[in-house]
């Protein structure tokens, strides 16, 4: 059967992936086979079953995932309506903005244009209908490419990007966002977090961000 | 103590080292000061006070001056305020240096005297500071490494059943704050720097105008503070010619004459000086490499 | 004690929330009240952790939330490949010490502190997200007040900045007082024993927010 540590190493990935995992991936990630990877996840599903967690260890194409119990639909559909704040934050406005005049454009771009990771913030505009895949990158790692959608145009009132307000002059010319989509750094800003502590007395182990 | 575990850590910085220009056997243990390391004057001071347990009766206070002066010089970007911080720190050793070369019986004032404690009350108080600030820093650090191998769920709502459910966010929103969302997103976000290449790098060191003065002053004899420093434009140069000579003032080779406070300085030289070599006996090295233009390399303060 | 269906519902909505959740928010979803959840939330915790999960729940910037284990850390960055993002530079935890510690703060007593201009460190700092303006001094200028935010807990993993070790914990050693009062002596060694400390100057300077 399985070893000790796969249980929980399965356990985390899972709660960190945002799709389906497949078995063959899981176990390729923590050493093991795909029997092996089924196996352990369907012990973990009755676990959580029989503990009566509120969440469960699904299979949803061609891999496993968390979901909520169904039982609990009715407090997450709560949560879903009120429990979250009433506007776009400014980050995931930003980045809003961002697809809507330069779609199609992919998270990569999106980073490099913003400056942070925007993973979380394109999930939700995605999760909330906003914006979807429109496209792959012909390029080398097809990277995916996204639009608003619809349902955006419709949240606006406006019947195609093109009504959007255009852009005056004051905001940088094309070149200078293309520059940054490419991702040539705006070097200063980001040196500061890159360089290595320069002090002795900022231990340098385990300096990597994990956010 | 934790605490002195942090100042072995620090001295073990392992980066790229410029040592210093002096080659003093008087100082026993050589030390380096690594460049483009110390973000401020404070971590400089902090530095080499800590780490050397600069003694600044002993150690020669033009050292650090030089090395104040490297790291000006060494500044990625010339920032004015940094380097005036940095003159401000080093202005400040030079007084209380100075105070400790000058006779206890000249005539200070007693307010001079006060407001002399009080700034370097205020230095200490300020260099504990920011001792504390960087110390609690690297706390942070080691919190923040800790919460870094723990990975958060982002996931949201997984189910297509939850999505529908999402009030409509946008119903706030305009056209003009997307527009205006767009300009914050891809502003350059360009950091504010003083453009100074106007300025001139100060290429300056008290060990260079030791070697200058050294040269200069004998054909001069008897001359005065304001006569030597004349031709010099820059503040700097006045505090690192004014340093020079109190070196040169500590050795004996020069007499030093202040008739009032804040009147100009006479300067006559007393020293012996032939064939390019110091005889004094007191310039260390000078036989080793013929004096004057070369003595930036055997200066010690 | 807690009814039975409050820690299932209580997962259910933690599985699903993209920041930490706080007690009160739960409460009101789920019923109850913040003391209640947080009893709750304590045991869910303590489950997890007898059982050797992989995941784990945990207080952090005021609310709760799942995270990875940290014993799970090798496997969980196998997969989020991307996720390591820059670390913090010792600028920036410098400028993060004193902001959350001084807050509300102006960047002008910022580097007064740090001795050092600020300005492209603090306003790296806001773009990231870890401090925001907070207020404005009411005094002339009007200068604006900086603040830590709740990203800037998340990434120290802490619930509040109260968690943070008591700021006159950093106070230097004796010995290290000692060293730089020497170091900066301006009377011979003997006549400087006479004199009592400079504590009071420290305090002053420490204590209130120097502009």
């Amino acid at each position: 059967m399985a070893e000790d540590h796969l249980p929980a190493a399965v356990e985390a990935i899972l709660l960190v992936a945002e799709e389906p995992l497949s078995p063959e991936l899981l176990a390729q990630l923590v050493g093991s086979t795909p029997l092996e990877i089924e196996a352990l996840c369907g012990d973990l599903a009755a676990q959580y079953e029989a503990e009566g967690r509120g969440f469960v260890l699904k299979r949803v194409a061609g891999g496993y995932r968390y979901q909520t119990a169904p039982e609990q639909t009715p407090y997450v559909e709560r949560y879903v309506l009120e429990g979250q704040s009433s506007r776009l934050s400014a980050a995931a406005l930003e980045t809003l903005a961002v697809v809507a005049y330069k779609q199609p454009v992919s998270r990569n771009q999106i980073a490099s244009i913003r400056g942070v990771n925007v993973d979380g913030v394109v999930r939700t505009l995605q999760v909330r209908g906003y914006i979807d895949e429109v496209a792959r990158d012909p390029g080398p790692g097809q990277a995916v490419l996204y639009g608003t959608t619809p349902a955006f145009l419709e949240r606006m009132g406006i019947d195609s990007v093109s009504a959007l307000a255009p852009l005056g002059e004051f905001f940088p010319a094309a070149e200078v966002v293309e520059a940054l989509e490419r991702g040539l750094h705006v070097v200063p800003e980001d040196e500061l977090f890159d360089d290595p502590p320069p002090t002795g007395e900022i231990d340098e182990t385990g300096g990597v961000d994990g956010g | 103590m934790e605490r002195s575990e942090q100042e072995r850590k620090t001295t073990g910085v392992n980066a790229t080292h410029c040592s210093f220009r002096s080659r003093s056997r008087l100082v026993p243990m050589p030390y380096e000061v690594q460049t483009s390391v110390f973000e401020g004057p404070f971590d400089l001071l902090l530095h080499l006070i800590l780490k050397q347990q600069v003694e600044l009766y002993d150690v020669n206070l033009s050292e650090i001056v030089d090395a104040y002066l490297q790291q000006i010089e060494a500044m990625e970007r010339r920032d004015l305020e940094v380097a005036t911080e940095f003159l401000l720190i080093a202005a400040t050793l030079v007084e209380l240096k100075t105070r400790r070369l000058l006779p206890e019986d000249s005539a200070v004032e007693l307010d001079d005297e006060l407001g002399l404690w009080e700034e370097r009350d205020l230095l200490l108080a300020r260099l504990v500071e920011c001792k504390v600030f960087k110390d609690a820093a690297a706390v942070l650090h080691s919190l923040s490494a800790d919460a870094a191998r723990s990975y958060p769920r982002r996931v949201g709502p997984v189910e297509d059943h939850f999505i529908g459910l999402a009030p409509d966010l946008l119903r706030n929103t305009t056209l003009e704050d997307l527009r205006a969302a767009y300009g914050r997103a891809t502003a350059p976000k360009p950091v504010a720097r003083v453009d100074l290449s106007h300025v001139n790098p100060i290429k300056i060191t008290v060990a260079k105008v030791v070697g200058e003065l050294v040269e200069e002053l004998p054909r001069h004899g008897r001359t005065t503070f304001r006569q030597i420093t004349s031709e010099l434009v820059d503040r700097i140069e006045v505090v690192v010619y004014f340093l020079a000579l109190l070196e040169l003032f500590k050795r004996g080779i020069v007499e030093l004459e202040q008739s009032q406070t804040f009147g100009d300085i006479t300067i006559v030289w007393q020293g012996g000086w032939q064939g390019g070599v110091w005889q004094a006996g007191v310039w260390q090295g000078g036989a080793v490499e013929t004096v004057a233009v070369t003595g930036i390399d055997d200066y010690e303060g």
